[in-house]
């Protein structure tokens, strides 16, 4: 499988602190990758970083082949890369739909102009936009939600229609911030399922989460960051029994339970 | 020299006013996020009372003064309670709406109870020094000395007294803020108090080295809010900093430069800063 | 199946990347998908929208029939006039939360524009129209390209700062604008063809179909695919942002258009008044403009007009206090924003969505009349 | 109509009102007295006068939308306006339009007289006439470097431009402008020390009284020994109600009403002082718009009608010409060929503590 | 110590709680279990006064606190460490916690021995004392929360999901500090999702959803009930 991603000796620094040092990482075309570790040990600020969402301060970011290291936020949906943050974040004024649509706008090429005259580029990707976020809804099961302002929805929807604005794009890389942060177990397993069917579709999908169950479970490869460095990386099995992971971040009877 | 020598103390005989002005308004608006643009009209009130006082009830000019930073300290929870409360869980610009409101509403009082025409209050310090190489009246050095000590004073109540970080505190997480146990309604009144008494105690030792009129208030106000806005919202040292940069570049700007572009120095200053550095010169967090 | 409908499953599809990549397999989409997308709207609430514009359009058709006296004919005049400008605000503040305190700046530039190309160069008036529009735009997407970097308070603060600055030099530089002392005999609308516009209500209908250009732009803004940018970009531009929007271009785009509004209004006072003094640049008009679109109705499509005629009538109708209007007047304000937070638009609109609540969703329709008040974020 | 209507658009709030209330006090003076005596006799009818004003904040488009009011609602057919902005908008539509109308000017600014507007009388003395005479007063007395401290209004800077010509002609030297706005600087002191750092022998000043005396008075605090010539916005009766009159020897300005060798004036003053109160000064701004308003009065009465702009201003250099003396506190001696009223003025130097009157050479 | 009678809450026409009942002994480590949306917030909400119940009685050491204001609840001794944290962003870390002990009336050194016990706690706090809180990661804000909470020296504690987003290590230090507390002294009122860990150091539970409690028991109890297995312990 050929890399879809791929950082070398990326590093952050806020000041003194050194949040990400050092980073080479990869992730495989297809399947999901998981990031772990513990608090602040760095893993959103490196979602920050590959999303570029932050500057980094050295290191060299390649997405699909090119290196994007210079490049702006809003550079990266058009490429194909998609993120949800770790804080649920909608425009929660906003019907659920409009969101979506919103995640499908580097899409569409209409402007200004086409605005202006209602030309019929306007009107056909309009339509188009919607038709898209639709079924990116329907897909994460949220159509019957679609016309309800996002901040009315609860916490678990919120998360999911986060995930229907990455999706609605056809991204290639999905990066998700601890998708299942304050839900449930029985929501946490449904949610589980729906990551399951996005890879199913060719989107490669890349997770922040501290909930093991859940990590252990769907990830393929997984990297521990520790102190902003990568301390392990391999597969479930590998990183479970690595001594420093344990040490570091799962303590000794981690496989128990959580 | 001597010129240059004068120009200076000039300038931070402004800086002072500029300052204690732009103090208040880095509490209503640095802090708060209020954009209370009738501060300046504040100060406005502020100077009349003073004035009301000492010639009315004629009282020194010192109990004057403290009258009027007491009045205003009231006018000022009122606005709160009256004006802005109501709106907290408004759109932002209707509250700049609301401040228009009391600008226009404090500029017609004060032409109705004293007149559209120029006020003069005598200080009682008129007397000339030399100083230097520089004249000052006595006023002047009073006005900066008295400054300089409630600038310093703040600056220690901001953050050195629990009520001071409770201020930040109730800006930063209304919701936080109550669960530790501020009440965040009586600190807003505490603030506004404190912000428009500042501004009265500007205006007060302002008055005898001017003119007191109805819209005497609304450029300075205009520049107090560019000042702070300069030295990075909420940011004590940078408002006062600034506020003394401000009147020091206008005095000197106007006598190496060209006078008449004061106010284009103000907001020429502003811009320049803010194209180079989009959230001010000394702000904190980002 | 279903998976062949999800995006994901497009990636597959090799015009991945491109808008074309909704290609033949999703011609035909499931049906209840397509039909569930388009908001259902409670249809009497849209018939009376209909009815309301229909309305509002034939009483512009044939006010001077109804206003023969020249003095309201002049307050709608000059209302009409200040009510483009404040479509302009509405476009940045409403739409894209950007607070623009320097709009009568840009008003201002338009204006001196006009002014000078008339008065001095004689110049006839559409021409100079042109070259207001370009200036006052072209200084937009220059402010704009500057002072955006800059958000929320410090923007407002920038702009105030950008308007200032404007006035400081329509006033001082006198070898261009007379200075102070401003621009005298600024002639009238020159006339088109056999058209002329030396009477009010020639001049009336020149307005009104400026406004009603106005008004069209300003909705199809917001029902367009770029307005939604914008209001995703006032709601959260991070989130904009990470979702692949440009924010700083469609900033820029919303600024400058707000900035050519300002100007042709600005233009069109020109002409109509004659003459012209900087003070039409301080920081108190851009107040009013901000005042008439937060009455209206902020971000709503009719809330401009409703708000800038209902604030010019008051006005005119406070004159009677004299000296006392503004302590009746400030209040006054004080009052409305508090009581009717998202203008009269806004409130008609709760009412209307109260009355006749749309269908099985909670939220309503961006139609022309009234639409949808949001909250404008803390700008 | 047993009433006729005058209407008045000015500003009466904001920066400019307490100059707008004088002029709107000044007419409202005369009105009363015109209805004391009985009213107007209009074709041996008594018509009685009435004042309408309106505020406009000193904006040009506020006065255009007050002055269609002020015609087609109030009826007025003169309407007053104290800004030249004002003015000049009013010019765009006082001759055409439905119902024609007279503007009285209350502005020193000559430009309102470019377009030769039919409809118009221009109230005050336009100020160029005024700046030989003082020039060569303030050179003789007190020398020949003029250092310039003016406002930065529309109205200051035409003086200025005019005045430093005229001084530069009189073969004075003209130091450099430190214009600053007298509405909104907080201290004077900076731009007086600049301009006392070129050792000027007169200051040139001048926007409202009251800022004006507050240079004076920095100027003196700062050792200056030498003479003021003042724009004739400000009046030396006000500014010696802010600093005592000493500090104002060797200055140069309009001759207060009070010193006028009128034998009207002294009865004007005391009642204006009656009406507005003791310590209110009755000056031009108040002296003026009321010998106008008599102006127009007597127009109506010799050409018969209230209705008619054209008929009334026909009569107008008549009436100037022949006012009542009671009713001319200046003894104006009638309009100029561009119906400006008080075409003829005087002015004073202020020598050890006392108004010297000076009339024009 | 608390007692909730027949406490409904609600917001315009949405009814969020109905006639919930609970009751809290002193020294009781006592858990609240719900899922998202079910009302656990709400509840603690209403508890500290930031929600006014449209029925019912919540009474504290024998009065009716429905009705005070939140100032004054933390003031008789209860802290509520919230949902999403609700720290003061740009202030530093020190001061947030600082804050915490705002409308304690005892000792400046009295507080100086919390602040060091919260410091035991979390040591990274130490370290990032003097940053400012909202450049923290999203774990350890969730502690300041929980520090600040506890540097009021509260007689009840009300912890709302203070395990979200902490890694598993932490979750576990962070309730062997509940239950440190509690041994301490001080009443806990913990809501978990994570029941499985939540059970293991409560006395008793509550379960609620959609705002109803549906079962209520000691700690044993609950483990052995397959409802709560199934839905919440997710075994
Ligand atoms: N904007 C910032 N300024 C300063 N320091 C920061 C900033 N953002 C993050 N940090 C620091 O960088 C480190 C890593 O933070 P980060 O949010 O990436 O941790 P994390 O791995 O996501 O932790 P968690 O699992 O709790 O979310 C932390 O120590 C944090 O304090
Ligand atoms: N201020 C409010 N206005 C309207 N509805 C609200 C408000 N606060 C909460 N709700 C609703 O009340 C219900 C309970 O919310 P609450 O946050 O108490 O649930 P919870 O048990 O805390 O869920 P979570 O585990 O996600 O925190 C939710 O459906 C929520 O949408
Ligand atoms: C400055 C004031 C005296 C008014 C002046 N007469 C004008 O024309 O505006
Ligand atoms: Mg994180
Ligand atoms: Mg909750």
């Amino acid at each position: 499988m050929a890399a879809i991603l791929e950082t070398r000796g990326l590093t952050k620094a806020f000041g003194g602190l050194v949040a990400v040092g050092d980073v080479d990482f990869t992730v495989e075309e297809g399947g999901i990758t998981g990031i772990i570790g513990p608090n602040g040990a760095g893993k959103s600020t490196f979602f920050n970083l590959i999303s570029l969402f932050y500057r980094s301060t050295s290191g060299t970011i390649t997405f699909r082949g090119e290196d994007v290291t210079r490049l702006k936020t809003h550079d990266m949906p058009p490429r194909g890369m998609a993120r949800t943050f770790q804080t649920t974040h909608l425009f929660s004024e906003a019907s659920v739909l409009d969101n979506v649509i919103v995640g499908y706008r580097h899409r569409t090429r209409a402007g200004l102009l086409d605005a202006l005259v209602n030309s019929p580029r306007e009107r056909r990707e309009i339509a188009e936009a919607r038709l898209r976020a639709m079924e990116a809804l329907d897909f994460v099961g949220l159509a019957d939600v679609a016309h309800t302002p996002a901040g009315l929805i609860s916490q678990e929807q919120q998360k999911r229609a986060a995930i229907a604005l990455g999706l609605v794009g056809g991204p290639h890389l999905l990066l998700l911030d601890e998708p299942a942060a304050g839900i449930n177990p029985e929501e946490t397993d449904e949610l589980g399922r729906l990551i399951r069917r996005i890879a199913a579709a060719g989107v490669t999908v890349c997770l922040i989460e501290h909930k093991m169950k859940m990590v252990m479970g769907l990830c393929d490869r997984i990297m521990v960051l520790h102190h902003g460095r990568k301390i392990a990386a391999g597969t479930p099995d590998e990183v479970r029994n690595d001594d420093a992971v344990i040490t570091a971040y799962l303590g000794s009877d981690a496989h128990a339970h959580a | 020299m001597e010129l240059f020598a004068q120009q200076v103390m000039n300038g931070l005989v402004l800086g002072s006013v500029y300052s204690l002005v732009a103090l208040g308004v880095t509490l209503i608006y640095g802090t708060m996020e209020i954009p209370n643009f009738a501060h300046g009209h504040l100060y406005m009130l502020g100077a009349y009372v003073t004035f009301a006082a000492v010639t009315g009830l004629d009282v020194h000019y010192w109990i004057g003064m403290l009258i009027a930073v007491g009045a205003l300290a009231v006018v000022g929870m009122a606005v709160e309670r009256l004006a802005f409360r109501p709106l907290r869980h408004a759109p932002h610009v209707n509250m700049m709406i609301a401040a228009v409101g009391l600008m226009l509403f404090f500029e017609a009082l004060a032409q109705i109870v004293w007149g559209a025409d120029f006020r003069r209050l005598a200080s009682p310090y008129g007397a000339v020094v030399d100083l230097w190489g520089t004249t000052v009246t006595e006023q002047k050095l009073i006005l900066i000395v008295a400054g300089i000590a409630l600038m310093a004073l703040l600056f220690l109540f901001l953050k050195r007294t629990p009520l001071g970080a409770a201020i930040e505190a109730v800006s930063q997480d209304r919701v936080g803020a109550q669960l530790v146990g501020i009440d965040p309604e009586r600190i807003s009144m505490i603030t506004f108090a404190l912000s428009a008494g500042l501004a009265a105690a500007a205006a007060a030792l302002i008055a005898p080295i001017n003119l007191i009129s109805p819209s005497m208030g609304l450029v300075v106000g205009l520049k107090a809010f560019v000042i702070v806005v300069i030295g990075g919202m909420g940011s004590v040292a940078g408002a006062i900093i600034c506020g003394y940069g401000l009147a020091l570049a206008e005095s000197l700007g106007g006598t190496y430069v060209a006078t008449g572009y004061q106010d284009l120095i103000a907001f020429a200053i502003l811009a320049l800063v803010l194209t180079v550095r989009p959230s001010g010169l000394f702000a904190k967090g980002a | 199946m279903a998976i062949l409908e999800t995006p994901g499953a497009r990636l597959s599809s090799p015009a991945a990347g491109s808008p074309a990549h909704a290609g033949p397999r999703h011609a035909a989409p499931s049906a209840a998908i397509a039909a569930a997308a388009i908001r259902p709207v409670n249809p009497t609430r849209r018939l009376l929208t209909r009815l309301l514009l229909l309305g509002f359009l034939a009483l512009v058709l044939v006010l001077p029939l109804l206003v023969t006296n020249p003095y309201h004919m002049q307050v709608v005049l000059t209302g009409f006039i200040f009510a483009i400008g404040a479509y302009g605000l509405n476009i940045a503040l409403g739409y894209t939360g950007l607070l623009s305190l320097g709009h009568a700046g840009f008003f201002g530039i338009g204006a001196y524009a006009v002014a000078l190309l008339t008065s001095e160069q004689g110049w006839s008036f559409w021409p100079a129209l042109v070259v207001a529009i370009v200036m006052s735009g072209g200084a937009g997407f220059i402010v704009g390209s500057i002072c955006l970097r800059a958000k929320g308070h410090y923007l407002a603060i920038f702009t105030l700062a950008v308007g200032m600055i404007i006035y400081q030099v329509l006033d001082k530089w006198e070898s261009l604008t007379n200075g102070p002392i401003g621009v005298v005999g600024i002639p009238g609308p020159s006339p088109i063809g056999p058209i002329t516009f030396d009477s009010f209500t020639a001049r009336y209908y020149l307005t009104a179909a400026f406004l009603l250009v106005a008004m069209l732009g300003a909705w199809r803004i917001r029902a367009s695919l770029f307005g939604r940018t914008l209001l995703a970009i006032r709601m959260s531009e991070p989130l904009a942002a990470a979702s692949g929007v440009n924010v700083m271009a469609a900033k820029r785009l919303a600024f400058t258009m707000a900035c050519i509004y300002a100007g042709v209004a600005g233009g069109l006072y020109a002409s109509f008044i004659g003459f012209l003094g900087p003070d039409i640049a301080v920081v108190e008009n851009t107040f009013n403009m901000l005042l008439y679109v937060l009455l209206g109705g902020i971000a709503s499509v009719a809330g401009p007009l409703v708000g800038t005629m209902l604030v010019y009538t008051l006005t005119q109708f406070l004159q009677a206090f004299q000296t006392y209007q503004m302590l009746v007047f400030g209040p006054a304000l004080i009052a409305l924003v508090i009581f009717l937070p998202y203008g009269i638009t806004g409130a008609v609109t709760m009412i209307a969505r109260r009355l006749f609540p749309d269908g099985p969703a909670r939220r309503g329709t961006a139609s022309a009349a009234t639409s949808a008040p949001q909250p404008s974020s803390r700008t | 109509a047993d009433t006729a209507v005058i209407g008045y658009s000015g500003p009466l709030s904001g920066g400019a009102a307490l100059y707008g209330r004088n002029v709107q006090r000044g007419m409202q003076m005369a009105i009363d007295d015109v209805n004391k005596a009985g009213g107007m006799d209009i074709k041996g009818e008594k018509v009685m006068l009435e004042l309408a004003s309106l505020d406009d904040r000193y904006l040009p488009n506020e006065t255009a939308v007050n002055a269609q009011r002020l015609v087609y609602q109030n009826g007025a057919r003169i309407v007053f306006i104290p800004h030249s902005g004002g003015i000049l908008a009013a010019q765009g539509f006082n001759t055409r339009g439905p119902q024609s109308f007279i503007i009285g000017a209350y502005t020193s600014e000559p430009a309102i007289l470019n377009q030769k507007n039919p409809l118009q009388m221009m109230i005050p003395p336009r100020y160029n006439a005024l700046f030989e005479p003082y020039a060569k007063a303030a050179m003789e007395r007190s020398g020949k470097r003029l250092g310039m401290i003016p406002g930065t209004h529309a109205y200051a800077k035409e003086w200025t431009k005019g005045f430093s010509a005229k001084w530069k002609e009189l073969g004075g030297e003209v130091l450099t402008d430190n214009a600053v706005d007298y509405r909104t600087t907080t201290d004077f002191s900076s731009a007086v020390a600049k301009a006392l750092s070129e050792k000027p022998d007169v200051l040139f000043i001048g926007g409202p009284s009251q800022p004006t005396a507050l240079i004076v008075q920095a100027a003196r605090e700062q050792g200056f020994k030498g003479g003021f010539v003042i724009m004739d916005q400000a009046k030396p009766e006000e500014m010696d109600n802010i600093v005592p009159i000493e500090m104002m020897n060797g200055l140069v300005g309009n001759l207060p009403l009070e010193y006028y060798p009128s034998k009207n004036a002294p009865a004007f003053i005391k009642k204006y002082q009656d009406t507005f109160g003791a310590n209110e000064e009755a000056v031009a701004e108040i002296g003026l718009p009321y010998t106008a308003i008599m102006v127009f009065v007597r127009a109506m009465e010799l050409a018969g009608t209230t209705e008619d702009p054209q008929a009334i201003m026909a009569r107008l250099a008549e009436a100037s010409a022949t006012l009542p003396p009671e009713r001319n506190p200046y003894e104006l001696t009638g309009v100029d060929d561009d119906n400006n009223m008080a075409s003829s003025f005087q002015m004073t130097v202020v020598e050890n503590g006392k108004y010297v009157p000076l009339p024009f050479k | 110590m608390l007692t909730l009678d027949a406490v409904s809450v609600q917001f315009g026409a949405f009814r969020v709680l109905t006639d919930v009942s609970i009751q809290v002994g002193q020294g009781e480590l006592v858990v609240l279990l719900g899922s998202n949306g079910a009302g656990k917030s709400t509840l603690f909400r209403t508890i500290s006064g930031l929600h006014r119940p449209t029925r019912g009685r919540i009474v504290f050491d024998g009065d009716d606190i429905a009705r005070a204001a939140p100032a004054r609840i933390v003031a008789r001794g209860i802290a509520h460490c919230p949902e999403g944290r609700r720290l003061f962003p740009d202030l530093s870390v020190h001061k947030n916690l600082m804050l915490g002990a705002y409308s304690r009336r005892d000792s400046g050194q009295a507080v100086d021995e919390t602040l060091e016990y919260v410091n035991a706690l979390f040591p990274i706090l130490v370290e990032k004392a003097g940053q400012p809180a909202g450049s923290l990661s999203g774990g350890q804000q969730q502690m300041v929360a929980i520090g600040r909470a506890l540097m009021g020296k509260p007689r009840l504690l009300m912890l709302d999901e203070p395990t979200l987003g902490l890694a598993p290590l932490v979750v576990r230090q962070v309730l062997d500090a509940a239950a440190e507390i509690c041994r301490g002294g001080t009443t806990v009122l913990l809501a978990e999702q994570n029941a499985h860990a939540a059970l293991a150091i409560a006395d008793r539970g509550y379960v609620i959803e959609t705002g109803h409690i549906t079962t209520q028991g000691t700690r044993d109890q609950l483990m052995s009930d397959d409802e709560v297995r199934r839905a919440y312990v997710g075994a």
